[in-house]
Formats: structure tokens, C-alpha cells, sequence
């Protein structure tokens, strides 16, 4: 199968569904003819032209606002905000807006929209450009919630993401968009709530998402010469969340380690460790364990950095150490 | 302006006048729960503004929306049904007296975030742009949203993108306790206009027929495809911000104040004008405030009749099926 | 001991260190000659003036921003946003600036700010005034969250927040504004990160916050008639949050069950769930249970809040369900 | 102006360009991580603006912050350190790039977040006059800022609270690719003054008389309790929206472009006219260079020789204790 990255996988679901529906667009900042902040691919601007490609001021508010505008009037908009962590200063239209807009008018309207944001950070990107506040959108009713690992994730979830009536927020890990990966030329689409099994195991449950997913399993396939055997699943979609998959997992293992680039506190892993034990708790022989980023801003020097978000030495030891080996 | 159109406006406002009238009402005997903010006084701006518009045209309200819904052709009973919580209300009881909408209707729902609304109106004139139709956006806005963030964001971006909305700034004064003089050094918020390289106005809030004008022009211009306008309308709220605040608007405004502005009532002046220029005579107000009246009676009843959800009905309309 | 309202208690608390800090004001919206949206108590703007109880235009970014800005340069503000569903007006000011400035910038400065803000909503406030989002900020490294459930709590923790050269996010329960208790008329400061045991018990540790806490207690009293001994605690604070306290009551109890009224996916229940099943997973008899408003915009109908939000009778079946009786 | 002050404001100039080249070579080497967003072209802005400020005065800063943290009175070798990510950085490496602060010298910090800095620099300036000192605060931020919502809070609530502040706009006509005429209907920002009712006024951006005499008018007012300024300073950036962008800026800007406001350069102007005037010669300009060369030789010896902080040094710092 064809290799391509995930920014061209993005790149490529949004001109499919441009081009089967003439109500998509996309609207953010520096998305026209510079081809987006993070990767060059003006191919939507050169292909779709200024009107159904918007470049935007610096109005994060009315990015998702005027999207929202249009999404219930007859368009289906894919904003883009730059980076996740400037979320915050869009945060009344997307929670107070977006999300509530069909529940609290009785369901009468149709909100197909998707907000689309990098997250995670590259590498040396300090405190306001390296957060992951998944865990935020998935509290707040009335969004989906997803979370790409590969490009034939993104392709498939963003695709289905558009064509969807609901409001989905989409986030690209930004340490990914290089990524190369199989993606088909055939068409396709992901369904939400869905957890993706990566590896099959049975002496330990681990759940990751975006970028930890790859740590997570280098380290599966490490532990696996030593003989044991990693289950490795990646939830995909945070809203709805497949936790049956999950739980089947720790029924066979018996154990769970969740693993996110998100600080530890309030985190997604606190609610699949909740979901867990209150569900699976009679699966369970050990108790559950998550490893995250420990609770500070993201500091900006290398060695700091590296210590404040999970790494594959630090997962290594933390699974062998669970599991006491 | 003919006789018809004339007479269309004061009923407008007498609607919502009564309407407001009734649910003052009803709030103090915890009828209505929630809160409640009503609209009397400002009854020229709604009425002149929506004069122009067409069913298929869109509008954003706020927390003090009812007239802003009436004004567009929501009916006394779904609305009164969905101020009493009922299944048979415009949002099914989900919403109440902050959250109304009816997209059927063009209302693209009242807000309870001052400023809310003001991306989402323009988001449905970049809709109507995009989708190349006549339609136009009207978004309905207080004085004290105008220090927000979302103004700027929202005049700015619908400028440089040259979209059929129009701006209407309700200026009463007052956002809560805090004047405008509180609030800014400038007053006249029309002026803003000028940031955003916009047209705009000033008109008296309280003259239905300068609203319409100014209005009527700002519509057409966004019909023609020749951008957004800012209206600012200059009025007064009679009641408290909310029905419950009782006499605590005396902190931060004067009984004088307040009488003066009743004094310039903008149905008494209009119903005044209708008069002496033999438009309408009394005893047709009379009538029409009475139908008016037998409607809201009905209207309530509708409401006190119909079915309240189920409490699992709570569980439904998240999301759309797929 | 004399009686006085949650409400009075936060003025009171204000007045004080008003009084001796002359750094100390507040700023707002209608919190001048009004008294306050939800409480008519114009008391500091008649004692400290407009200068020192200044009310703002509906400019929450600016009012948490301008209350930064002065709060590193010698002031120490305590700022109010009117509710906090509209927090997400401010986040970036207060996620990016005020919860990192001392982190990002190498600990080289104080941030003595307090925002308050009610949280919870009025029966019948709807969507998006009854939203309950504690768990996001307890998710931002750098911000103390404080949620008094008393006024002996209100005045102690507030006062206790205002002395603090951190950052505090403080909610009050709107609902709470009106409740009397004793609050003495000695000054007293209320340390952060110490849970409050309501009531001791031996069968379940119940945890819950705010106005929760006085529906579990009405719970707990009523099942004691039956017999069963629940221990209640209020964690008060949830950043720094007292774990000791939970998992040794735990301990005793093996049962845990957390209530909360903030939607349950990613609300601060999951945390304390999973700080549970990580920590005290060996003292745990049962599943753990949580208790939480359904994942939904709060309807307007009372039915249908009612329906959404614990309410005594739910909390005292599911507990009654959870202890098998 | 006296021969000291220029020579002072060229220095300043200097200084920055000379810093600013050395790190976009030690960026491109990967010896500097992270996002870096070089000043070059716009020196005159910084120098002129904070030739008026005293040590105990504040600013705030932007993304593309070292010229103005030099300007304020930033020493390479701390300035560098942090760019390092060493313990002996201003921020002891926690910060890099776009989060230098130093609380010592006034500078409040630079942001991350574009608009970030224009509620915190006001809020300085609430203190100031809390404190009732005779402090200004400074906010420098971008042409693509003054779209944002944070600009429209900030001014007018500066504005009626009557605020030592002087808000600079560097227009350098560009946010990343988008340029002002994308981004607004209005290009040149102050007549935003109006807005908020405030005093304000364009310079030349790349003329440092000009920009120190605007602002010197302007810091005086604020000094003197006359309330806020809007200054806006047109000007241009060299480089890349970033280190690293390369070439790409050719997607939104051409070749001749970049020339032109190349051959305006602020220091090339600046020099000239110092010399002609006899104020100084061009050898003293190159010896003052030669030292600034050797400075920075040093201060990236400094950072280079600066320990790294231990990777559980992470773990300090969030909270004061208490
Ligand atoms: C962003 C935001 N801040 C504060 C509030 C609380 N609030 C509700 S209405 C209101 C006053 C609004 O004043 P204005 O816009 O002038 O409208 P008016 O009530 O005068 O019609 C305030 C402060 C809110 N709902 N949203
Ligand atoms: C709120 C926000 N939106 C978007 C970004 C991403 N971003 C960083 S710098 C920048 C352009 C800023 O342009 P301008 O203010 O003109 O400053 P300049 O880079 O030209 O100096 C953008 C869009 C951000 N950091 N913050
Ligand atoms: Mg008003
Ligand atoms: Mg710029």
C-alpha cells in the first residue's frame, strides 16, 4: 500500500469531502496559499481558491464562531485553530456555543463542524504551546472527541468527522504530521467509538493515544523479547469512548496501565482508570496504574522537558516496575 | 411608509409589550422559574429592525430576547410554553427564557453569554455568502457587549469579508448596574464603526420609524452584497435587569431617570403619531391589545395545559443519530 | 457561635484582608454600589470606595488579565467573574498566563490573585449558567482550586487564598449564598489540601463537594437510621488535594463512592477514583461508584434537572443499591 | 536631542540586530531549540520606544520578544543562557525563546500567545496608579494582535480607567502569512484610538527619532496621568515568520518587497544620519560593534559553559511556597 504522512492524510480527507460536498470549507490562520503553520501543503488553496479556503485574522473566537454560524445555516465548516493550547481563548464558543447549541434548542438543529487543532507540542515548544487538554473537551457534552495515532487514522476519522452532524473536535498530534504510514486509495471512513487494538497480549492492558501510542508500543515489542506479552489499545475516539474493548482487555490481562502526554491530574486516564474500577474492578489482580505528565507547565529546556512528559525509558520502567519484573 | 406597514409596527410592539407584560406576571407568582429579563421599553428596536427581514432571514438574540423572537414570528404559545418548561416549548423545556431558537424561524437562538451570538450571526451571513442566496443576518446586541472581545472579532472579521450582516446595538444604558459611562469613554458606539472601516448610525431607539429607516437601509445594503453595518439604537429598560431585582436598580439609577424614559415610551408616542395622522384610531389599538390579550391568554393556558417532559427526557437530543 | 450567611462570610473574609493589606482589592462586574450579582451587599464598595472595589464592563479576559498584571507588580487582587460557565471567556488569561507565569518565567515571581467565581448555577439557570468545570482547572498545573461547601469554610479558605502568593481559582456554590452557619468572630485562616471529615462512619467513604456535601449529609443521617455508618468527606480543596485523608478513611471503610454535580466523563470524581484504584486499590471491598450529573447540557425543566443532577433521592438509592441493602 | 541619547539609541539598535544575527545562525546550527522568531528590521521600535523608560518602568512582550527585552536592559549572556535552555537563564531554562522574563528590570515577560501580554501590561499599569508611583507600563505586541479580542478589552479599559499606559503596535503588515489587508478593512491601526477615546498616532517604525519622540510624548502623558496611548510603527520583518521557515515567505510576500524594506533599513538610515551630522564616526560605529560582537562572543561562551539544569529541576518552581 501507498505511504504517505498524516498531514498529507489530513490534507487529503478534507479535499475528498471539499470535493463530494460543495458546503465543506475550511476557515483559520494561514491556512491559504502558506499551506498551514506546521507542514507546507497549500494543495486545498491551489485546488479550492480563496472562498472555500479562508485565511483568518488572529480571532480564535470568531474562527469557531463564525464556523458555528455557519454549520447551522447550511455549511459544514472545518476550522482550524493553530494549536490546541490557544483553544482557551475560543473556549465560550466551543463549550458554551458549539457543544450546546442542538441540546439546549430542544435538538432541532444540526451542527456539522469540525475543529481541528495540533496538540502536544513539538519538542523545546515551552509552556504555551505544548499542553494536551483532551481531557477538557471530553467533560463538555455535546462534542466528539478524536485522536489520530497514524495517517491512516487521521484520514479515516477526519473523513468521517466531516461528514458527521455533530460537532468534533479533532486533534492532530503535531509531533506526527511527518509520520509516514499505509493509507489506502480507496476510500474510507473511520467510525467513532472504536478503540483500535494495536497489539494483542495477555499480561498487560496498556491504553495510549497520538503520540504515547507509538512509545508505548516500541516498548511492547522490547518487553516482548523478555516474554511478555503487551495488549496495546488506542481508544481513537475519546467521545464516544469504547471502553468494552478495554474492558474485555483487562478481563484477559487483569491489569491496566494507562499512559498519557496530558498531566496526570484530571486527565483522560483518571476516567479510564474510574470507568475501570467501577466496572472491571472484579477483573482486576493489580491495581491500576497511570503514567503522565507530571503536574507542571511544560518546561523548555530538553532534559527538563524529556523528564516532564512520558518517554519510552520512562514507560519502560515504569511497566516493568508494575509489573514487577 | 404605508398605512399597513405602520399599523404591522405598532402591533409588533403592543406583542411584545404585552407579551413582556405577562410573563413580569407570571415570574413574580414563580409561574416562570428561571431567570427573566424583559424587554419593555425597547420594544421600537426589535419591532423596526425585523420589519425588514423575511422569514428565511437570520437572527442572534441574548439573555433579553423575547421581543427580538417575537419581532421575527415566534408565536406567544410555543415560547410561553417553553418559559413554563413544557415538552410542547420552542426547545421542548430544555432551553427556557435565555435559550430560545427556532431555525425554522431564522432565530438562531437567544444567548445567555453576553456576546455569544455575535460570531454565530456572522457566521450565518458568511453562510449566506458562501451559498450565494439574498438572505441577510441580523444580530441584536446590549451596550455592555460592546467591550467584549467577540465584538471586535466578530465586526472586524465580518468587514474584511464584506458580509450581509447588520450590527444592532441595543443601548439602554445600563449592562446590569454598570453605565455606559462606567464602561468606556466613548458612548456612542456606532462610532466603533470607524475601526472597522463600516457603515453605521445612531438613531433613536425609541422612535420605531427611525429604527426602521436606518435599518431598512443597513438591510438592503447586506442584500446587495455590500457588507455588514452597525446600528446602534439609544433606549432604556423600564423593568430591573431581571424580574426579581426588584428595587435594587434604584443602587445605580435614579427613580427620576426612569420616569423620564417612560415618559418617552416609544408605543405611546407611535400609537400617539398613528393617531393624529389618522393612520389608526384609538378604539382599533383598543381592539387589537384586546385580541393581543385573548392570544396570550391562550397562549398561557396552552402552556399550563401542556405536558411537562419526562425527567429522562433530559437524556435526549445530545447528539444527532448517525 | 453566631450565624451568618456563605455569602456574608466572603465579604466578611474580603473586608478583613482589605483592611490589613492595603495591596488587597477587588474587581468585577456590578460588584461596586450593586453588591454583587447574587447577593445585594455593597458593604466594601461603601467602605473602600471605587477605587478599591472597582466594577468593570463585561471585559472578563481584561478583568483576569488587568487582575494578573497588577498582581505581579504589588497588588494583590481578588477578581470576580459574575459566573463560571463564563470562564471560558478568560481561559487563556487564566490557563496560559496566570497558572504558568511563575513556572514559565523560572519561579523568579509571586502571583497573588484570586478569582472567584460561582459555580453550579440556580435551579432553572440552563445551560450555560449551571455548568460545573472544577475538574479543568485542577487539570492546569500552577492554579490552587478552592470550593467551600460553609460559611465557616467561605471565610477561611477565602481568607486563606487571599494571604496566598499563588494563584487560586475559588468557587462558591451559588446555591449555597444564602445558607447561615457559625462563623466566629475570631480571625481565622483555613490551610489549603485538608480534607474536612463531616462525619466519621465504617461502612462507605463518601466524598463530595460544595452543595453535594449537604445533600450526602441529609443522605448519611437518613441511612444512620438504618444502621449504616457513612463517613463524609469534603475535600475542600481540590489543588492541593489531601488524598491521606480519603484512602485512609478508605481504609477503614473499603468502600468508595464519590458525588459530585459536575457531569461525570473527566470530572474531578474520575481523579479521586483513580487515585484510589492506584493507591488504595488493596483496601478496596467494592468497586468504586461515582455518582455524577449525566453527560448533558443542564436542561432548563426542573424535572429535567432534577433529573440530571443528583438529587437526594438518587444519591440515596444509588448508595442504598451500592451497599446491597 | 543630545549626542548621548543618539548614540545611545543607534547602541540599542545594535545591540539587538547584532543579537538577533547571532541567533539565527546558532538556530539554524540546531545549537538554539525551539521556535524563534527573530526582530531584525524593526530595532528602531524597541530602542525608541524604551530610550524613555526608567528600570522600575514595565513592558510586556511578544512571541518576537528579544529586541524588546534587550531594549529594557536584557544582558546577552542571561538572554542567551535561556535561549540555551540553561540553569543560568533569565527563566533558568524554563522559559527559552518566547518566555523571557525579568521582574528586576521591568519586562513582565514575553508571550506565546499573540494578545497574550495586553490585559497584564494594563494591569501593571492599574498598579501603578493603585500605588499612585509615577511608573508607565509599555505593551508592545503586532499588527495581527490588534484583531484579537484581548486588544479591544485592554484599550478600553485602560481608556476609562485612565491607565499609564503606552500599547505599541509594531505593524510589520504581516501575522505569519497574513498580511493586514487579509486581516482588516482598516490598515493602519491607531485610528483604533478612536475607538476607545484615547490619544494616539502613527510613526515611521524604521525612523528611531521619530518612534522615540512619539513615545516620549506618549510615556510622558502616562507619567503624568493623562491616561493610555495607541502608537502604531510601521515597519517590516526581515527574516521568516520563524527560524526555520526558510524560504516560505515567498508564498505570501515577494522578493522586491523584502528588498525594498531592506534598502529602509532602521540602522543603515539611522547611521547615516548620525554620521553626517558629525555626532559620531563610522570607526566609532564599528569599534561600538566590534564590542557588541565580542559581548555576545561571550554571552554564547556563557551559555554554552552554563550547566544544563538537572531534568528534576522540572519538578520546581510552580508554587511559592507557603
Ligand atoms: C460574558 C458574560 N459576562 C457576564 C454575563 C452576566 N450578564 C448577563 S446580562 C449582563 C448585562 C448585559 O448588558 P447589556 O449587554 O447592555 O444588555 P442589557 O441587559 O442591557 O439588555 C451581564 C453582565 C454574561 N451573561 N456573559
Ligand atoms: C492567540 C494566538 N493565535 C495564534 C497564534 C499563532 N501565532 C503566533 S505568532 C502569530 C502571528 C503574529 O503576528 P503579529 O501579531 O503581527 O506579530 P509578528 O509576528 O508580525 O511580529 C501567530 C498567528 C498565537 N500564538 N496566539
Ligand atoms: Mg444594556
Ligand atoms: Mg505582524
Amino acid at each position: 500500500m501507498r505511504e504517505i504522512s498524516y498531514a498529507d492524510a489530513v490534507v487529503e480527507a478534507i479535499e475528498e469531502e471539499m470535493d463530494k460536498h460543495e458546503e465543506v470549507f475550511v476557515l483559520g490562520e494561514d491556512i491559504g496559499r502558506y499551506g498551514g503553520a506546521y507542514f507546507a501543503n497549500p494543495k486545498l488553496w491551489k485546488k479550492f481558491g480563496d472562498e472555500r479556503v479562508r485565511d483568518t485574522p488572529i480571532s480564535e473566537s470568531a474562527i469557531v464562531g463564525f464556523a458555528l454560524g455557519a454549520a447551522i445555516t447550511g455549511m459544514r465548516p472545518v476550522a482550524e485553530i493553530m494549536f490546541s493550547d490557544i483553544m482557551t481563548v475560543a473556549m465560550d464558543q466551543i463549550v458554551n456555543q458549539v457543544a450546546k447549541m442542538r441540546y439546549m434548542f430542544g435538538g432541532n438543529v444540526k451542527v456539522p463542524l469540525v475543529i481541528r487543532t495540533p496538540i502536544g507540542g513539538f519538542h523545546n515548544s515551552a509552556a504555551q504551546h505544548s499542553q494536551s487538554l483532551e481531557s477538557w473537551f471530553a467533560h463538555v457534552p455535546g462534542l466528539k472527541v478524536a485522536m489520530p495515532s497514524s495517517p491512516y487514522a487521521a484520514k479515516g476519522l477526519l473523513k468521517t468527522a466531516i461528514q458527521s452532524n455533530n460537532p468534533v473536535i479533532f486533534f492532530e498530534h503535531i509531533q506526527l504530521y511527518r509520520l509516514k504510514g499505509p493509507v489506502p486509495e480507496e476510500e474510507y471512513y473511520i467510525p467513532f467509538g472504536e478503540a483500535n487494538i494495536l497489539r494483542e497480549g495477555t499480561d498487560l492492558t496498556v491504553v495510549a493515544s497520538a503520540v504515547m501510542v507509538h512509545r508505548v508500543m516500541n516498548v511492547a515489542n522490547k518487553l516482548e523479547e523478555q516474554g511478555i506479552q503487551i495488549e496495546v489499545i488506542d481508544p481513537q475516539t475519546l467521545c464516544p469512548f469504547d471502553k468494552e474493548t478495554i474492558l474485555s482487555s483487562i478481563k484477559k490481562t487483569g491489569r491496566l496501565f494507562v499512559v498519557h502526554q496530558a498531566c496526570k491530574t484530571c486527565g483522560f486516564g483518571a476516567e479510564i482508570a474510574a470507568i475501570v474500577a467501577e466496572e472491571g474492578f472484579d477483573y482486576l489482580i493489580d491495581p491500576i496504574q497511570r503514567l503522565a505528565a507530571y503536574d507542571i507547565p511544560v518546561p523548555f529546556a530538553s532534559n527538563m522537558e524529556d523528564f516532564a512528559i512520558p518517554n519510552e525509558q520512562r514507560i519502560l520502567s515504569a511497566i516493568t516496575e508494575f509489573l514487577g519484573k | 411608509m404605508e398605512s399597513n406597514k405602520l399599523i404591522e409596527l405598532l402591533e409588533k410592539m403592543l406583542r411584545i409589550r404585552h407579551f413582556e407584560e405577562k410573563v413580569g406576571n407570571l415570574a413574580a407568582r414563580r409561574m416562570i422559574l428561571g431567570s427573566v429579563h424583559l424587554y419593555i421599553g425597547e420594544e421600537a428596536v426589535a419591532a423596526g429592525v425585523c420589519a425588514n427581514l423575511r422569514q428565511n432571514d437570520f437572527i442572534t438574540s441574548t439573555h433579553r430576547g423575547h421581543g427580538h423572537c417575537i419581532a421575527k414570528g415566534g408565536e406567544f404559545r410555543f415560547m410561553m410554553a417553553e418559559l413554563f418548561g413544557k415538552s410542547t416549548g420552542y426547545c421542548q423545556g430544555k432551553g427556557g427564557s435565555q435559550h430560545i431558537a427556532n431555525f425554522d424561524l431564522g432565530i438562531l437562538g437567544a444567548n445567555g453569554i453576553v456576546g455569544g451570538g455575535m460570531p454565530i450571526a456572522s457566521g450565518a451571513g458568511l453562510s449566506i455568502k458562501m451559498r450565494n442566496t439574498d438572505q441577510v443576518a441580523v444580530c441584536f446586541f446590549g451596550d455592555g457587549c460592546c467591550n467584549n472581545g467577540v465584538f471586535h472579532e466578530s465586526l472586524n472579521l465580518a468587514a474584511v469579508w464584506n458580509l450581509p450582516v447588520v450590527y444592532v446595538c441595543e443601548n439602554n444604558q445600563y449592562a446590569v448596574s454598570v453605565s455606559v459611562k462606567q464602561a468606556s469613554l466613548i458612548h456612542d458606539y456606532y462610532l466603533r464603526k470607524d475601526a472597522y472601516g463600516i457603515k453605521g448610525c445612531q438613531v433613536d431607539g425609541n422612535d420605531v420609524i427611525a429604527v426602521y429607516e436606518a435599518s431598512k437601509e443597513a438591510v438592503e445594503r447586506a442584500r446587495k452584497g455590500e457588507g455588514p453595518s452597525l446600528i446602534e439604537c439609544k433606549t432604556y429598560r423600564w423593568r430591573g435587569h431581571y424580574e426579581g431585582e426588584f428595587d435594587r436598580h434604584y443602587t445605580y439609577r435614579t427613580k427620576k431617570e426612569i420616569e423620564e424614559w417612560i415618559d418617552k415610551c416609544p408605543i405611546a408616542q407611535f400609537k400617539a403619531y398613528l393617531i393624529e395622522n389618522n393612520i389608526i384610531t384609538a378604539e382599533k389599538i383598543d381592539q387589537l391589545e384586546e385580541e393581543i390579550k385573548r392570544e396570550l391568554l391562550e397562549a398561557v393556558a396552552f402552556a399550563e395545559d401542556s405536558p411537562a417532559p419526562k425527567p429522562e427526557d433530559a437524556l435526549v437530543g445530545l447528539f444527532e443519530n448517525e
